[in-house]
């Protein structure tokens, strides 16, 4: 039996349990794998750090983990891959010397992309105001997601949407709430808040129902089905997006596995993800998986009972 | 009675005009901050951390503390929420009262650990804290209740006004009120000043202490507990890690409103005073704009300044028992 | 001579610490209406006693009887409801609160309807500022208690114990920290106690109280009653005799006047509160005793002279050259000694073993270390450490298990001789004595005066700073009178008569107001009964 | 103040348990690579523990330790930048950590406030300025040395290949036995156990408990110091949010191994031997595969049950004892 472990930024986080899914999905079918599942109580590095080093002396076969920081793991994934394990990094990565691949769940542009879509929706052609409510300043992801929103934004065709602020909630309901608030105070004209953060879009619909600014200001970002659905139907959230955390977990068991047997991480190789597909390896040895998919509440109550 | 019925003392008119500087600077640079809609955010937001204050001062002044009360809220937020799914046809007075009995139940384990085994109280509660954080965790299993799981009655609840006030607001005043009388009026509360300021005298004088401190957690327990529905329908969300780390701000509440870490000493009115300073910084920093990497180091600078202000205006003035020369040989010739 | 039944009765009464066996079957009765003195040497178990007697510990054998009928409390609360109140040895107070909360405690008076009755303060300050006038304390009944003194406490204490509906009084030492005028006023107190047909156990070290109020003895030696009588067929000889299992003659011992050269010269010492101008020398060989009524400021001045007192002006000089005196080290450095007066405070560390206390101020300090040579450079030397300690205990006969002993687990008295032990240790020059005999027993008493002799005959000099008069006027060779921080008068020994220093202390001889008014009726020594709380 | 007492002995006692339960039921838990990884669960919480434990047998308590230790890794790191070699870079974390602890320091002892008040605000504050100094940036690219100090072991810088204790975990051996011997055998250690079990008394005896009081506060910011070279080696890189949380574990550390919160009791063995306790028994809880929010349960019940055990104990063996404490 091969033991992979899926390693999460800390339990309890409904995203890394759909994946955790996945991942036994995939076992399931590739048969004589095993799932450990585990993650520090904190999403700190140090936690992570602690887990490599009793998951290498278990002698595991595989690692797949979403880092908390993509330096500070390094020398441990490094002495794990000293060690014969395969480490590979999902969702959030680590840098490219400490794992042999990373696979995205979507490509950093596209997720920019998205998310100023989403926002153009719901202010509709005249455009206006909106602001980033983000989790931790320091969380890598939420920084590039919204670098890549800048980008979008700098064009031409997106002159009419104006980013007035980015606030930071830490992911903390209580926090995010109170910056979310702020926001309503700062600019009243504000005609959107985009949160690529599952807790800060729950606490900012939250905020927008509470206040009742239901239908003037709209929340959008990322989230999972299951958590943002009462939202929806409040009318706070118009849609979201997520990309699907099930087949990430099933396509990152795949691939490890796949690396176990030989197979070999390298720019330009093309790695199985079962019934996902192949993943093509790119120059940093990183692949993305498909596009965020967008929810509304056409299909999101279908969704949620699923995650 | 002059000492306690001096409502506003010396160190809660130094913390009051911060308060009220503070709301006047942050004001000037943001207008809004002085509107009436503002004042009652920052309450609504203060409601919660009066409420866990509250039931923090009791268990300070035994000169204990109760680390374990934002676990606490968390876990009785958790199994309120999961009751609630499981029976949905429960009355809010019966959802109320099981907030306050898980809350209450919770805060005498810290109790009983306590004074039956006399361990230090950080010690007990340093680990409930763990424990309970843990106890979340297993009976969600590690699964977030989100908002159109939670009853609507929770979420009903903190949005409800009554006689023009938020309820959260009422559910606060009450929780104030009733600390203040109990402190201030009964004996088991003018009992918890006397153990917290010399706990062996309290023996001698025949105090029933362990009851005492027993109570103390049992109502900060208790207060938690309330404190935690609230929380989960404010916020419309349960999860393991609600509130983490709210406990130092509960405690930083207390401190900078004058009550004593080292037990004995404290009044109601400076504990409410160190939530509104509380309320009005946190309400402060998302509009002033300030850049939020700042916003951490201010709120440390901040808690500084305050419990350095404090302890300078509580300095006693020194006994004056000397007697001039002047007025010695005065006495002499009459 | 007592007709009537008693009241209270122990029969063999035991209790253990530990091996400590505190008490070893104590007999004794109390009478309504009559003084019990008890007395015994520090250690014999008397505050042990009273804890048994007050519900704060529970006896091992041996039973209490309470008119009769045995009796175990529960608690301390237990035993103020059957209606035994104590004033205990050491202060029982919350610093917080009022002196009238302080008096109602646990029983205050209520009000309102039932299931939301509620503190009276009105009629509850009221009663404590009736029961404080009756001691004659001269402070309102809301006065936060940390702003009191000692004796002021003290005062409340008492005011406590007679404020309640109590059958059997216990005074536990309670003139310890008391100067004479309010002694005075005491006397009338337990006097108007009596006459109510309250049963009176009092437990003290000065034998001139005992004569003045009490009608029966009991002697307590090492856990046993080992006599007892009526008052008045004892005399203070027989007493000390049977307390101490052998004869003590004389206390003070006779200190010749040797006088050396100026040692210590203090020139203008001040302080913004509590003392002003302080003038005087300290002669090599010499006691030098500080009188005056609790609060006149003499403690305050020591401190001063120890560098722990901030805020102080004036020029102090040792051997001619002016001393920078900014914290205590410095003063030991010079040294200077200091014996406070709290001694569980400032004085002892409790959890410390009595060897570890004793050993502290020859380790403590920078220079003080090469003194004893505890220590070899930082290192400490347990084996010298044990020596030094073995030598003290034997030297003050401190009563204790060994030297491993806890502090705590001491007697008052005991612990009192080992917070001078500490200093002994040090060979320091001068050594200030802070009211070093307050609770402890004649034999105790007699060691510490021989101390001093020795002291002084070693060419030491010694500053007795002491509210016992007989003390200051048979040792000190000069005698300062401080009165509300100022320096009053001195008296040379032989001059000294004991009238004109109380006078001078207390102001009267300047036509100055005493600072305590007495109600008419104690001066009458007539009954006296308090109001009393529901 | 013995060095070895019951306590010491249960928790002797009780890492003998672990090590034999586990050691039979988990595999690999007792080979010589796994028993030399867990040790860096726990060697730089030990480092600030045995500080944090010197500091807490003086009566007082600093919570922004952990945070001292983000400012002191910033340091290197800023050092490193501005071109500076390993020594210098050494430097800079430990001035760092003296100016944290002075500060501390000072405020406590001028302004004469409450340690636990005084060190929940220059958390903030530290961790804060952390914040405001890197913001949403890393350091990486720290020199091969430093992470030989982290990872490497004891064979890596003596060359004996077969040496593979830890050189973080020397370093712990190193630190306890200095730190022991200071508060064991020495007039200071003597001082500090006054000051701790009655600070006016040591006053009053002469024991300058002030100077002490801010010396122990700047150790505290020494050890984090060094704590922070180790992990910033070991993790070979600096972050404002590195090592979150760890003033809570150096406490629970400090608990565990007996010292009394409120001052004048406790021991150095019995304070690295709870950090070894917890270490490997978090590390066992590990190989099993146990998340870690029930794993801090867990050692929160440990923590309870610790404390309980022996008095329950104590008190079965002595029905009568006293129904009142120091009294
Ligand atoms: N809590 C305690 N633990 C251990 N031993 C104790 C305790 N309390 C008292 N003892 C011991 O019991 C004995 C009697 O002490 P106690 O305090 O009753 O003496 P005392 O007669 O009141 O003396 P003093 O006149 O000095 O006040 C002493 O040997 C003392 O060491
Ligand atoms: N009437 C008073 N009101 C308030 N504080 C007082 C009063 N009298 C004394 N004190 C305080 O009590 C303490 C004891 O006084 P101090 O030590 O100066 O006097 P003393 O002559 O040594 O008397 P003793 O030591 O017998 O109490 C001092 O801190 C003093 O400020
Ligand atoms: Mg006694
Ligand atoms: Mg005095």
């Amino acid at each position: 039996v091969d033991k992979i472990a899926l390693v999460v930024k800390s339990m309890g986080i409904g995203f890394f349990d759909a994946a955790h899914q996945g991942a036994l999905e995939a076992a399931k079918e590739l048969k004589d794998v095993e799932i450990i599942y585990t993650g520090p109580a904190k999403p700190t590095a140090e936690g992570q750090i602690e887990i490599i080093n009793s998951l290498i002396n278990q002698n595991v076969k595989a690692i797949i983990i979403s880092a908390n920081d993509p330096d500070a793991l390094v020398p441990v994934t490094k002495k794990a891959m000293q060690r014969g394990i395969k480490v590979i990094s999902f969702d959030s990565g680590i840098r490219k010397d400490g794992r042999l691949m990373h696979l995205a769940p979507s490509n950093n542009a596209l997720i920019g992309e998205k998310l100023v879509k989403m926002a153009e929706q719901v202010t509709g052609s005249g455009g206006g105001e909106i602001a980033v409510l983000s989790a931790t300043a320091q969380a890598t992801n939420q920084n590039v997601w919204i670098a890549e929103m800048k980008k979008v934004l700098a064009q031409p065709s997106h002159a009419k949407l104006k980013l007035v602020n980015v606030v930071y909630g830490d992911d903390q309901t209580d926090k995010s709430y109170r910056e979310a608030q702020g926001l309503f105070k700062s600019y009243p004209n504000l005609k959107a808040i985009v949160a690529p953060t599952t807790v800060g879009v729950a606490a900012a619909g939250k905020a927008v129902q509470d206040e009742k600014k239901v239908g003037q200001v709209f929340v959008t970002g990322l989230g999972l089905p299951s958590e943002m659905a009462g939202h929806v139907h409040s009318g706070a959230v118009k849609s979201f997006a997520i990309w699907n955390p099930i087949d990430l977990g099933y396509a990152s068991v795949q691939i490890a596995e796949a690396l176990v047997k030989g197979a070999k991480a390298e720019p330009g190789a093309k790695l199985s993800m079962g019934r996902v597909g192949t993943a093509t390896l790119d120059k940093d040895n990183e692949a993305a998986m498909a596009e965020p998919f967008t929810y509304d509440a056409s299909n999101v109550d279908s969704f949620a009972k699923i995650f | 009675m002059k000492h306690t019925a001096a409502f506003i003392s010396r160190r809660d008119g130094v913390l009051l005009a911060i308060i009220a500087v503070v709301a006047i600077a942050v004001g000037l640079r943001a207008p809004v901050f002085l509107t009436l809609r503002n004042a009652l955010d920052i309450a609504n937001d203060s409601a919660i951390l009066a409420i866990l204050v509250m039931g923090q001062m009791l268990v300070l002044l035994t000169r204990g503390v109760d680390l374990s009360a934002a676990s606490n809220l968390a876990l009785t937020g958790m199994l309120c929420a999961l009751a609630a799914r499981a029976w949905p046809g429960m009355p809010l007075p019966v959802l109320l009262a099981l907030a306050a009995l898980i809350g209450a139940l919770l805060g005498a384990v810290n109790g009983v650990l306590i004074t039956a085994f006399s361990l230090p109280p950080i010690v007990v509660t340093l680990g409930t804290l763990s424990a309970y954080r843990g106890a979340i965790f297993l009976a969600s299993g590690g699964a977030w209740i989100s908002d159109h799981q939670i009853h609507p009655l929770i979420k009903g609840l903190p949005r409800e006004t009554w006689l023009g006030l938020p309820a959260l607001l009422w559910l606060a005043l009450l929780a104030v009120a009733a600390t203040a009388w109990l402190l201030r009026w009964r004996r088991e509360g003018r009992e918890l000043y006397a153990l917290g300021g010399n706990p062996s005298a309290a023996t001698y004088a025949g105090i029933p202490v362990n009851r005492r401190v027993m109570m103390a957690y049992t109502l900060s327990g208790l207060f938690a507990g309330i404190s935690g529905l609230l929380w989960v329908g404010r916020y419309s969300i349960a999860f393991t890690e609600l509130a983490a780390g709210y406990e130092l701000t509960v405690i930083a509440a207390c401190v900078i409103g004058g009550v004593s870490i080292a037990g004995g000493i404290g009044s109601v009115t400076g504990a409410v005073l160190g939530v509104l300073f509380i309320g009005v910084v946190n309400g402060a920093l998302p509009v002033i704009q300030v850049s939020p990497f700042w916003q951490q180091a201010i709120a440390g600078a901040v808690i500084l300044f305050s419990v350095a202000l404090n302890a300078r205006s509580q300095a006693r003035g020194g006994r004056q028992i000397l007697e001039t020369r002047h007025m010695a040989t005065a006495g002499a010739a009459a | 001579m007592n007709a009537s039944p008693p009241l209270l009765s122990l029969r063999g009464l035991h209790k253990r610490f530990g091996p400590t066996h505190a008490l070893r079957g104590v007999d004794l009765e109390l009478v309504p209406g009559q003084a019990l003195a008890l007395i015994g040497e520090n250690g014999a178990g008397k505050s042990t006693l009273v804890k048994l007697l007050t519900g704060v510990y529970a006896p091992d054998e041996g039973q209490i009887l309470l008119d009769g009928q045995p009796l175990r409390f529960a608690n301390a609360q237990a035993a103020q409801a059957a209606g035994i109140v104590a004033v205990h040895q050491e202060t029982v107070m919350f610093d917080e609160l009022s002196a009238a909360e302080n008096i109602f405690i646990g029983r205050q008076p209520m009000k309102g309807p039932r299931g939301f009755r509620v503190i009276d303060w009105a009629r509850m300050n009221r009663e404590a500022q009736q029961a404080l006038d009756q001691v004659g304390a001269g402070f309102a009944a809301t006065t936060p208690v940390r702003q009191l003194s000692l004796a002021q406490r003290h005062l409340i204490e008492i005011a406590r114990a007679l404020s309640q509906q109590a059958r059997v009084v216990i005074l536990d030492e309670p003139t310890a920290a008391l100067s004479q005028a309010e002694i005075r006023d005491f006397y009338g107190i337990v006097q108007g106690l009596k006459s109510r047909g309250v049963a009176v156990l009092f437990i003290t070290h000065k034998f001139d109280e005992i004569f003045a109020v009490c009608d029966r003895y009991v002697v307590l030696r090492d856990g046993a009653s080992v006599g007892t009588g009526a008052m008045d067929k004892a005399n203070e000889q027989q007493l000390v005799a049977l307390m101490a299992g052998r004869k003590i003659e004389d206390i003070y011992p006779h200190v010749p006047d040797q006088r050396g050269e100026v040692l210590l010269q203090v020139r203008g010492l001040s302080h913004p509160t509590e003392f002003d101008g302080l003038d005087f020398e300290l002669h090599r060989g010499e006691i030098l005793g500080f009188y005056g009524l609790v609060g006149a400021g003499r403690s305050e001045a020591m401190l001063a002279l120890m560098g722990l007192n901030p805020g102080v002006t004036g020029n102090v000089k040792l051997d001619g050259e002016t001393l920078k005196i900014n914290e205590p080290a410095d003063a030991i450095c010079a040294g200077l000694a200091y014996v406070p007066e709290e001694r569980q405070r400032q004085g002892g560390i409790l959890p410390f073993s009595v060897m570890h206390n004793i050993s502290l101020a020859a380790l403590a300090g920078p220079r003080a270390a090469s003194n004893e040579r505890l220590s070899r450079g930082p290192w400490l030397s347990h084996a010298r450490e044990n020596g030094l300690a073995a030598r003290m205990i034997e030297r003050l006969r401190i009563k204790c298990a060994g030297a491993e002993t806890p502090l705590s687990g001491l007697s008052g008295g005991n612990q009192q001789k080992v917070v001078i032990a500490k200093w002994l240790g040090l060979n320091p020059r001068i050594v200030i004595l802070d009211e070093p005999t307050k609770g402890i027993d004649v034999g105790a008493k007699q060691a510490v005066y021989q101390l001093i002799a020795e002291m002084v005959a070693q060419g030491l000099a010694v500053i007795l700073v002491s509210s016992e008069l007989p003390e200051v006027m048979h040792l000190a060779h000069r005698t300062i009178v401080m009165r509300r921080g100022l320096q009053v008068a001195e008296f040379t020994r032989g001059e000294a008569d004991a009238e004109a220093i109380v006078a001078a202390a207390s102001g009267l001889d300047g036509g100055h107001a005493p600072r305590h008014a007495l109600p008419a009726s104690v001066h009458a020594g007539k009954a006296y009964t308090p109001e009393l709380a529901a | 103040m013995k060095a070895f007492d019951t306590w010491e002995r249960v928790l002797l006692a009780l890492i003998v348990l672990v090590y034999l339960l586990f050691g039979l039921t988990v595999d690999n838990f007792l080979s010589p690579y796994a028993l030399a990884d867990s040790t860096f669960n726990f060697s730089e919480k030990g480092l600030i523990a045995l500080a944090m434990a010197l500091l807490v047998v003086s009566g007082e308590i600093d919570l922004s330790v952990a945070a001292t230790m983000a400012l002191c890794s910033l340091a290197m790191g800023f050092a490193m930048k501005a071109g500076a070699g390993v020594p210098l870079m050494l430097l800079a974390a430990l001035a760092t950590g003296i100016a944290c602890g002075a500060l501390n320091g000072w405020l406590v002892t001028r302004l004469q406030l409450p340690s636990i008040v005084v060190t929940i605000g220059t958390l903030s504050l530290y961790r804060g300025l952390a914040l405001v100094l890197l913001g949403d940036q890393a350091i990486t690219g720290y020199p091969e040395t430093l992470s030989t100090w982290g990872n490497g072991t004891l064979g890596d810088l003596l060359g004996v290949e077969k040496l593979i204790m830890p050189v973080e975990f020397a370093v712990l051996l190193l630190a306890a036995v200095a730190v022991g011997l200071l508060l064991h055998r020495t007039v200071h250690g003597r001082r500090i156990y006054a000051i701790g079990a009655n600070a006016v008394a040591a006053r009053f005896s002469g024991v300058a408990v002030n100077r002490y009081r801010f010396a122990l506060f700047v150790f505290v910011g020494i050890m984090a110091a060094l704590a922070a070279v180790l992990l910033t080696g070991r993790i070979g890189s600096t972050r404002p949010n590195l090592a979150m949380g760890w003033e809570l574990d150096a406490v629970t550390i400090v608990i565990l191994g007996g010292v009394a919160i409120e001052g004048g009791r406790g021991s150095v063995l019995g304070t690295v031997l709870a950090a070894v306790l917890l270490g490997s028994f978090t590390f066992a809880l590990g190989m099993l595969n146990v998340p870690g929010i029930v794993m801090s349960m867990i050692v929160g019940a440990l923590l309870i049950v610790a404390m309980v055990l022996p008095r329950l104990l104590r008190r079965l063996k002595a029905p009568t004892g006293l129904r009142v404490q120091g009294a």
